[in-house]
């Protein structure tokens, strides 16, 4: 029972990695990125191409994993979203997200394979260890890392209120000499990074496989919908219950009804407290 | 008033030169120059959609010029993006209550103080705060939850944390009481008396002549006419330029 | 007229799913098709036609398949089809061959796929389901001697089929699974399920999934748990994919996966000598060593040699001709199998042709028997 | 006589009072000014009668009928429309499209209908569109009609958005600040619209920090500050009171 | 909406509905007319969700799911109780229509984005319903679709009941987008307040369109199955749903004619990238990006553009002067009556 609940934590870490790397692009550009799970993805591929197949240090392997996922988060601001959000229309950005995510999870998979491949070992532990394996507790410590260290970005730099200010009215942004494109960059290559170094850290658990994005993209969304669009904190607790819930849906019903679980979970949540449990709603429409 | 005659650079803080905008290919301002001198408040008068914002954008570079020269306190920027505008003392409070609805009021105006200080400088806030005490009261509220008109009295406020050199205010009495329009009249002459200058734009025509130094009026993207508030007052230019022809 | 008929080339369409999720064994088998090509026609084609290869990605999916087929049938007009590979998208083309009047070479391994009546022209060259599973359950009641099953498929829709059909076929053999579940072919870890198993008493594991994810996990979390129970089922099983995914290499002990004569080493070491003939005549395409399991490629080889014998034997490429060829056609020799079909047979892979494997014998894409 | 009434209405957000036991009638066939500083829930009163915030306190009745809690769409088909203080359009539509939209509350034929265009629909429509027709020449948009919205000017934009509320029949129409950023001409023109509006007999609740504009064409003014009516009386009365020139419009 | 047509788009109208209604008769071959079908298909769906996507601004991506429902109902219906095929074809989409029903009633009180994740979901678990419940869907193995009955029944009837079907449904949305409908549909995607504002009752609004969409795709699916004649539950890969989305989008929000030839394009695009193998999926993402960033608001815009090329009015800026008399006329009418 212990094992289903750790299990149930791990992968709602890597859920709530993945809500916090949806936060932090849409804090300056208002964007649900659909390349979302695709960045830990790229995590975990180029980790397991560095530290196994080139066999550079840990380390070094998730520095390159980060900076990898960095410079996808580079790419798509510059390709996906700077040209389309100075358009009128809506949710343009649905598309070019989306067309992103299929042309790099297609290009890892002519690259690097369309099986899963084993992703290394990185603490030297042995593999009887149960609950207390690497693969469930890396993932873990990682997120919980990143919320205490975004909340601090947040509160101890002008940067939380600056990528709030321009996400809401870039033409004002500029106005008062915030320099919007240098800005939204940065937030997205912070995402590909963090998005990296998450899909790194729960390796052991996806294996280096070139499809695991489109399912995190999704149980990611459902964590941060849950917990509250734009809290950090809701993303984590969202996504570590929906972890949770799922495990122990699949360990009383089987994994046939998976999927509708869940999201009958968010649909709840949703009709309960629309703006999400930590979120805060949009106050005096007129 | 001779000392404000535009032909005597000394003074001059801005000087805008055969300026040229479009969008894309609509060409809105077709050639207008004019100056603002130290230490004076300049305002531009003219009919709605005679171009006078996007002059304004166009000098801050929020937009880009088509042609023309933009110099300030004598150095060329018409070149230079907005950040370093902004960091040369030209800070512009637009047209039509443009703050960040979920930002509080407070980091409103940290915002304001961004660009000179990336961490932000409370202690600039203290004054905003004296000036407008209907602020301070709200200073913790999220922007959207202000009325209209404390939303337009927040963006002026975000204007002059920014410790401009040179205050450009488009249509700012817009939603707000008669007795805060005469309050942000003073505040801009008092500006003016400590050596800024402010360049206005408005729509209540007696209220901003009764504070400025010197008029342009604006007609369909040009400098139609340009004084005195005591010269304007005279002439028959007002009528003109508000009714449109004749 | 006669001369230019023999000019004109023999057109084969390809159904192939190169891309997407489970696509290696399609890989694989595309090797054994491009090679069977270029060898026929470098001696001169089938009756003196070459032969013309179309292929088609169909990326697993059933609508692109359909697509695709309708594409190959009716615009390029082929002679013949081969594929496509996933079950889903087989289940969606064959009605289209059928209707079109075009042989259709079939190695995807449901059973409804072939039937003498419904499609007359599609001919199976692969085994079906149930001989797989036949010969696992077989090798786990009889020969292991366990009675207390556990029936592990994975959520897709192959999977959740095998699974049923595992089930079924055990009761047959009056074995009452101790407990079944279908599992996500992506969950990131299977501790609860399989301690469920083990709590359940079960003695044997059956999974029947073709997701490398999904029995990796399943053999490393048996392994953590240092559970020493076998495990038994579907071909994937031995697949090198696995082995790179295990924890600890003797994690692939008492495991053990259907499957083929043509690829099971003998007590003397050998493969069978047309397997050894045509992994020779290959290993410089195939880049040296043969890093996935080799009755793929063999499999691929043998449709188009399939495809020239009937030709061959009809003289032509005319439906009728082929059908009354292939109807007729007993004991052919292929690499993979020694086929048989008939009027009302259209499965040609004889349950002789199947074996159970060691799958930690993994060698040159071939294994060693299972212990008997 | 209906008439539109508020009755001790309070309105408070969170700590907040907005509105503190106002009361104001607004009656056919007159223009009724509201004025005071910002933030003296001039709007909020507005939303509260439109509908889009519920009462605290007190209630708010057309001809006796409680509409404290009642939908904004009930409100709107009762014939109470409103401007808003920020022009809200619809920029990829005509102007005249724009218009019509205000014609809802007299739409007849459901979803099915529409669809298989039967013929009331054909007729609707027709008859819609030369109201709406006649409204934008009436406000002088006859030059734009059709013209995305989108493209108009500022002022186009507050005189589309009156065609719009006439477009529905009101009885009672809110104006939220109209004048605001208008030239001293347009102005001019927005108090002629007013007072035809009047004279058709509807009743007009103008909200406007134009005072000079508000004492020159309304019939009672209400003032308000920090949510209290602090004067109420023709403008005359209100324009000499000393509270009123002491918190709002300045020596 | 208040578009008058111009005699030369008329003309082009009645043009393209001979070339449709002839197709079987210069088609190049079946494979042809069978994307010509697919099409058709797609279109029946997506003119549907048009109502949803482009005019009222809710972005469904799970369609894909009522298509599913639909063409189980027909293959449940038609094929194991060989129930007569016209009959099951509007049961299919009766079914549909209730299943929009239900869907829309929770997940339509969502916002924007939020609702799009659900409709996502919904199609995921429709999937994992029919593998569940085997004995109606035939789980993992699917179902062998029958044929409509003749006169529908070679592919040439097939083809021309598709395109009455389509006609029709077209024909639907197209008045319900030139009318009042049309409009307040657009109010509530550009602005909920001003749809407030002038009374539209914004839930019961969406639910219709959602529901009429439901009843589309229904239908669409049972057509769907019988064009695939098998279907598993590997044919309503939640990227179709996507697919169906993303040809609004290019083709333009508020357009009927965009998403119509939007279809078009993307249903041809992959068959075009085929002998790409390999790449075909990568290629598809890169034509995706380029239109999107190429025509971002859509075919239709760039028609309107091009119209306005040709003929451009400039737009001369003149003071508003109200016209007394006739306004006060206008009120009086509107008082009295
Ligand atoms: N973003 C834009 N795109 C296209 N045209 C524009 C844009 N912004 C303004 N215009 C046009 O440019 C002209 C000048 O607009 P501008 O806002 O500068 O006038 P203005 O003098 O500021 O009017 P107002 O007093 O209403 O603010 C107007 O005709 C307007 O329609
Ligand atoms: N949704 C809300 N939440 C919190 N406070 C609010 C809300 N709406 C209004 N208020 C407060 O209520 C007071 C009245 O607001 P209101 O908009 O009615 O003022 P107003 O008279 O319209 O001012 P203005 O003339 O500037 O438009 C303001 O102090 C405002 O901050
Ligand atoms: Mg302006
Ligand atoms: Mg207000």
């Amino acid at each position: 029972m212990l094992l289903v609940i750790v299990s149930g934590l791990a992968v709602g870490a890597l859920y709530a990695a993945t809500a916090l790397v949806y936060n932090v692009m849409f804090s300056t550009s208002k964007v649900l990125s659909v390349t979302t799970g695709h960045l830990c993805m790229l995590g975990g591929v180029f980790g397991a191409w560095l530290v196994s197949d080139l066999g550079v240090p840990s380390v070094l392997g998730l520095a390159g994993a980060a900076l990898v996922g960095a410079a996808f988060g580079f790419l798509t601001e510059i390709v996906a979203i700077r040209r389309v959000l100075s358009r009128p229309v809506e949710h343009l950005w649905l598309l070019t997200t989306l067309a992103m995510a299929t042309m790099v999870q297609q290009a890892v998979g002519l690259w690097w394979g369309t099986e899963p491949r084993p992703f290394p070992r990185l603490i030297p532990q042995d593999f009887s260890a149960g609950v207390m394996d690497q693969k469930y507790w890396l993932p873990i410590v990682t997120v919980i890392v990143m919320v205490l260290g975004l909340e601090f970005f947040y509160r101890r730099t002008m940067y939380g209120k600056v990528f709030v200010a321009m996400s809401e009215d870039v033409f004002a942004a500029q106005a008062r000499g915030i320099a919007t494109s240098r800005v939204r960059s940065l937030s997205y290559v912070i995402a590909g990074a963090l998005g990296a170094v998450a899909g790194f850290a729960a390796g052991q658990l996806t294996f280096a496989f070139f499809a695991v994005g489109h399912g995190l993209t999704l149980y990611g969304f459902i964590a941060l919908a849950a917990g509250g669009l734009g809290s950090n904190v809701g993303a984590l607790v969202g996504g570590l219950a929906l972890g949770l819930f799922s495990t122990f849906a699949t360990y009383f019903f089987g994994g046939e009804y998976q999927q509708t679980i869940a999201v009958g979970l968010l649909i709840v949540v949703l009709l309960l407290k629309p703006e999400g449990i930590f979120g805060q709603r949009q106050v005096r429409a007129v | 008033m001779h000392d404000m005659i535009p032909t005597q650079p000394a003074q001059t803080l801005l000087k805008v030169t055969d300026l040229h905008v479009a969008y894309g290919k609509a060409e809105v301002v077709h050639g207008a120059s004019f100056v603002v001198p130290a230490g004076r408040l300049v305002v531009l008068l003219g009919r709605n959609g005679a171009g006078k914002s996007t002059m304004l954008h166009a000098i801050s570079s929020l937009i880009s010029k088509k042609g023309g020269k933009i110099e300030f306190d004598g150095q060329d920027i018409t070149a230079s993006g907005p950040i370093e505008i902004v960091r040369a003392g030209v800070v512009q409070v637009l047209q039509g209550h443009r703050v960040f609805h979920s930002l509080t009021v407070e980091d409103n105006l940290l915002i304001g103080t961004f660009a000179r200080n990336p961490r932000g400088d409370r202690s600039k806030l203290d004054r905003v705060y004296t000036l407008f005490p209907e602020l301070k009261e709200k200073r913790h509220q999220a922007a959207s939850r202000l009325s209209g008109g404390q939303q337009q009295i927040l963006a002026v406020g975000q204007g002059i944390v920014g410790d401009p050199r040179l205050l450009i205010l488009d249509e700012p009495s817009l939603g707000l009481a008669p007795i805060i329009i005469n309050r942000i009249l003073d505040v801009a002459t008092e500006l003016c008396r400590e050596g800024m200058a402010v360049l206005l734009v408005e729509q209540l025509v007696e209220k901003a002549l009764q504070h400025a130094h010197h008029c342009y009026l604006v007609e369909t993207g040009r400098i139609a006419w340009e004084g005195t508030p005591e010269e304007l007052r005279g002439g028959d230019m007002l009528h003109r330029v508000y009714l449109g022809g004749g | 007229s006669q001369t230019a008929l023999a000019e004109e080339p023999i057109k084969i369409g390809w159904l192939s799913s190169l891309t997407g999720p489970l696509s290696s064994a399609a890989v694989a088998e595309n090797q054994g098709v491009q090679y069977a090509v270029e060898e026929i026609n470098k001696a001169g084609g089938i009756n003196g036609r070459q032969i013309e290869l179309l292929t088609r990605d169909t990326a697993g999916d059933p609508t692109k398949a359909v697509n695709f087929a309708q594409q190959l049938l009716f615009r390029d007009k082929v002679n013949f089809i081969i594929g496509p590979v996933n079950s889903g998208e087989s289940l969606a083309t064959g009605p289209i061959a059928a209707k079109a009047g075009v042989p259709n070479i079939v190695i995807g391994s449901i059973d409804e796929l072939t039937d003498s009546k419904k499609f007359p022209l599609a001919f199976r060259a692969i085994n079906t389901n149930t001989q797989w599973i036949k010969s696992a359950n077989d090798y786990a009641l009889d020969v292991l001697k366990r009675k207390k099953v556990a029936v592990i498929g994975d959520t897709s829709g192959y999977g959740t089929s095998s699974a049923k059909t595992a089930a079924e076929l055990l009761k047959k053999a009056g074995v009452e699974p101790v407990y079944s579940a279908l599992v996500d072919p992506n969950k990131t870890d299977l501790s609860d399920e399989i301690s469920k198993a083990r709590a359940a008493g079960a003695d044997v594991l059956m999974p029947w999934s073709a997701a490398t994810g999904l029995l990796g996990r399943l053999l490393n979390t048996r392994g953590n748990m240092q559970w020493d129970v076998p495990v038994v089922g579907h071909p994937a099983l031995m697949a090198l994919p696995i082995k790179e995914l295990l924890n600890k290499p003797e994690y692939w002990d008492g495991v053990y996966a259907a499957g083929y004569v043509s690829t099971t080493y003998g007590t003397d070491g050998k493969l069978p000598e047309r397997t050894q003939a045509l992994m020779d005549a290959m290993r410089p395409k195939l880049g040296g060593e043969i890093n996935f399991t080799f009755w793929w490629v063999a499999l691929g080889y043998d449709t188009v040699k399939v495809i020239e014998h009937a030709v061959k034997k009809a003289g032509s490429t005319e439906p009728k001709a082929f059908q009354a060829a292939m109807e007729s056609t007993t004991g052919l020799d292929g690499v993979y199998a020694t086929y048989s079909w008939g009027p009302d047979q259209r499965n040609g892979f004889p349950d002789s042709g199947m074996v159970v494997n060691r799958a930690n014998t993994f060698k040159d894409g071939s294994f060693e028997l299972a212990p008997q | 006589m209906t008439a539109l009434q508020v009755t001790d209405v309070t309105k408070s957000f969170g700590g907040l009072t907005a509105l503190d036991q106002v009361s104001l009638e607004l009656r056919p066939g007159e223009v009724h000014g509201l004025i005071g500083p910002n933030g003296s829930g001039k709007t909020t009163l507005l939303n509260l009668l439109s509908g889009y915030y519920e009462p605290t306190k007190g209630d708010i009745r057309l001809d006796g009928e409680d509409l404290s809690r009642t939908r904004v769409q009930h409100r709107a088909r009762l014939g109470i429309a409103r401007t808003f203080q920020k022009p809200r359009l619809l920029g990829t539509m005509t102007v005249l499209d724009n218009a019509m939209l205000g014609a809802w509350r007299d739409v007849g034929s459901n979803f099915l209908g529409t669809a298989l265009s039967l013929g009331r629909t054909r007729r609707e429509e027709r008859e819609f569109a030369r109201r709406a027709g006649e409204l934008l020449m009436g406000v002088g948009l006859g030059h734009a009609v059709h013209r995305r919205a989108d493209l108009l000017e500022h002022a186009e934009q507050r005189f589309l958005e009156i065609a719009r509320a006439l477009a529905m029949r009101p009885k009672f129409i809110m104006l939220d600040e109209p004048a605001g950023g208008l030239t001293a001409l347009e102005t001019e023109h927005l108090g002629r619209i007013i007072q035809v509006m009047r004279d058709a007999g509807l009743g007009v609740l103008l909200v406007e920090h134009h005072t000079d504009f508000v004492f020159r064409i309304c019939d009672r003014v209400t003032t308000l500050d920090l949510g209290k009516v602090i004067k109420r009386g023709t403008p005359d009365e209100v324009r000499k009171d000393p509270e009123v020139i002491r918190v709002y419009l300045g020596a | 909406m208040t578009n008058t047509r111009s005699p030369a788009g008329s003309a082009g109208l009645l043009a393209g509905g001979v070339a449709l209604a002839t197709l079987p008769l210069w088609v190049g071959d079946f494979y042809q007319l069978h994307l010509a079908q697919l099409i058709g298909v797609y279109w029946i769906l997506i003119v549907g969700l048009n109502l949803v996507v482009g005019f009222t601004g809710q972005l469904s991506i799970g369609h894909v799911g009522l298509l599913a429902i639909g063409a189980y109902t027909f293959a449940f219906l038609a094929g194991t109780h060989e129930l007569n095929p016209l009959f099951a074809i509007a049961i299919a989409g009766v079914i549909g229509g209730l299943c929009g029903l239900l869907l829309g009633l929770p997940s339509l009180r969502l916002p924007g984005f939020y609702f799009a994740m659900t409709t996502m979901a919904f199609s995921l678990i429709v999937t994992e319903l029919t593998l569940a419940q085997d004995e109606i869907t035939g789980g993992g193995i699917g179902l062998a679709v029958p044929g409509v009955s003749a006169p529908f029944d070679t592919p040439d009837g097939l083809y021309w009941l598709i395109l009455i079907v389509g006609g029709l449904v077209t024909w639907l949305t197209w008045n319900v987008s030139r009318c009042m409908w049309g409009r307040s549909l657009i109010a509530i995607r550009d602005s909920e307040i001003t749809a407030m504002a002038v009374g539209i009752s914004l839930f019961r609004a969406k639910l219709i369109v959602f529901v009429f969409s439901g009843v589309t795709a229904g239908v669409a699916g049972a057509l769907f199955a019988s064009l695939q004649s098998y279907i598993t539950p590997d044919t309503f890969v939640f990227e179709l749903g996507l697919f169906f989305f993303v040809c609004i989008i290019i083709g333009g929000r508020g357009s009927i004619l965009g998403p119509f030839i939007g279809t078009i394009i993307l249903t041809a695009l992959p068959e075009l990238v085929a002998p790409l193998a390999k790449l075909g999926n990568f290629f598809y993402g890169l034509t995706l990006l380029a239109v999107v960033l190429l025509i971002p608001e859509g075919l239709q815009r760039l028609f309107e553009v091009l119209a306005e090329k040709l003929r451009p009015r400039r737009i001369e800026s003149h003071v508003v002067t109200p016209d007394l008399t006739r306004l006060a006329a206008a009120i009086r009418e509107g008082q009295s009556s």
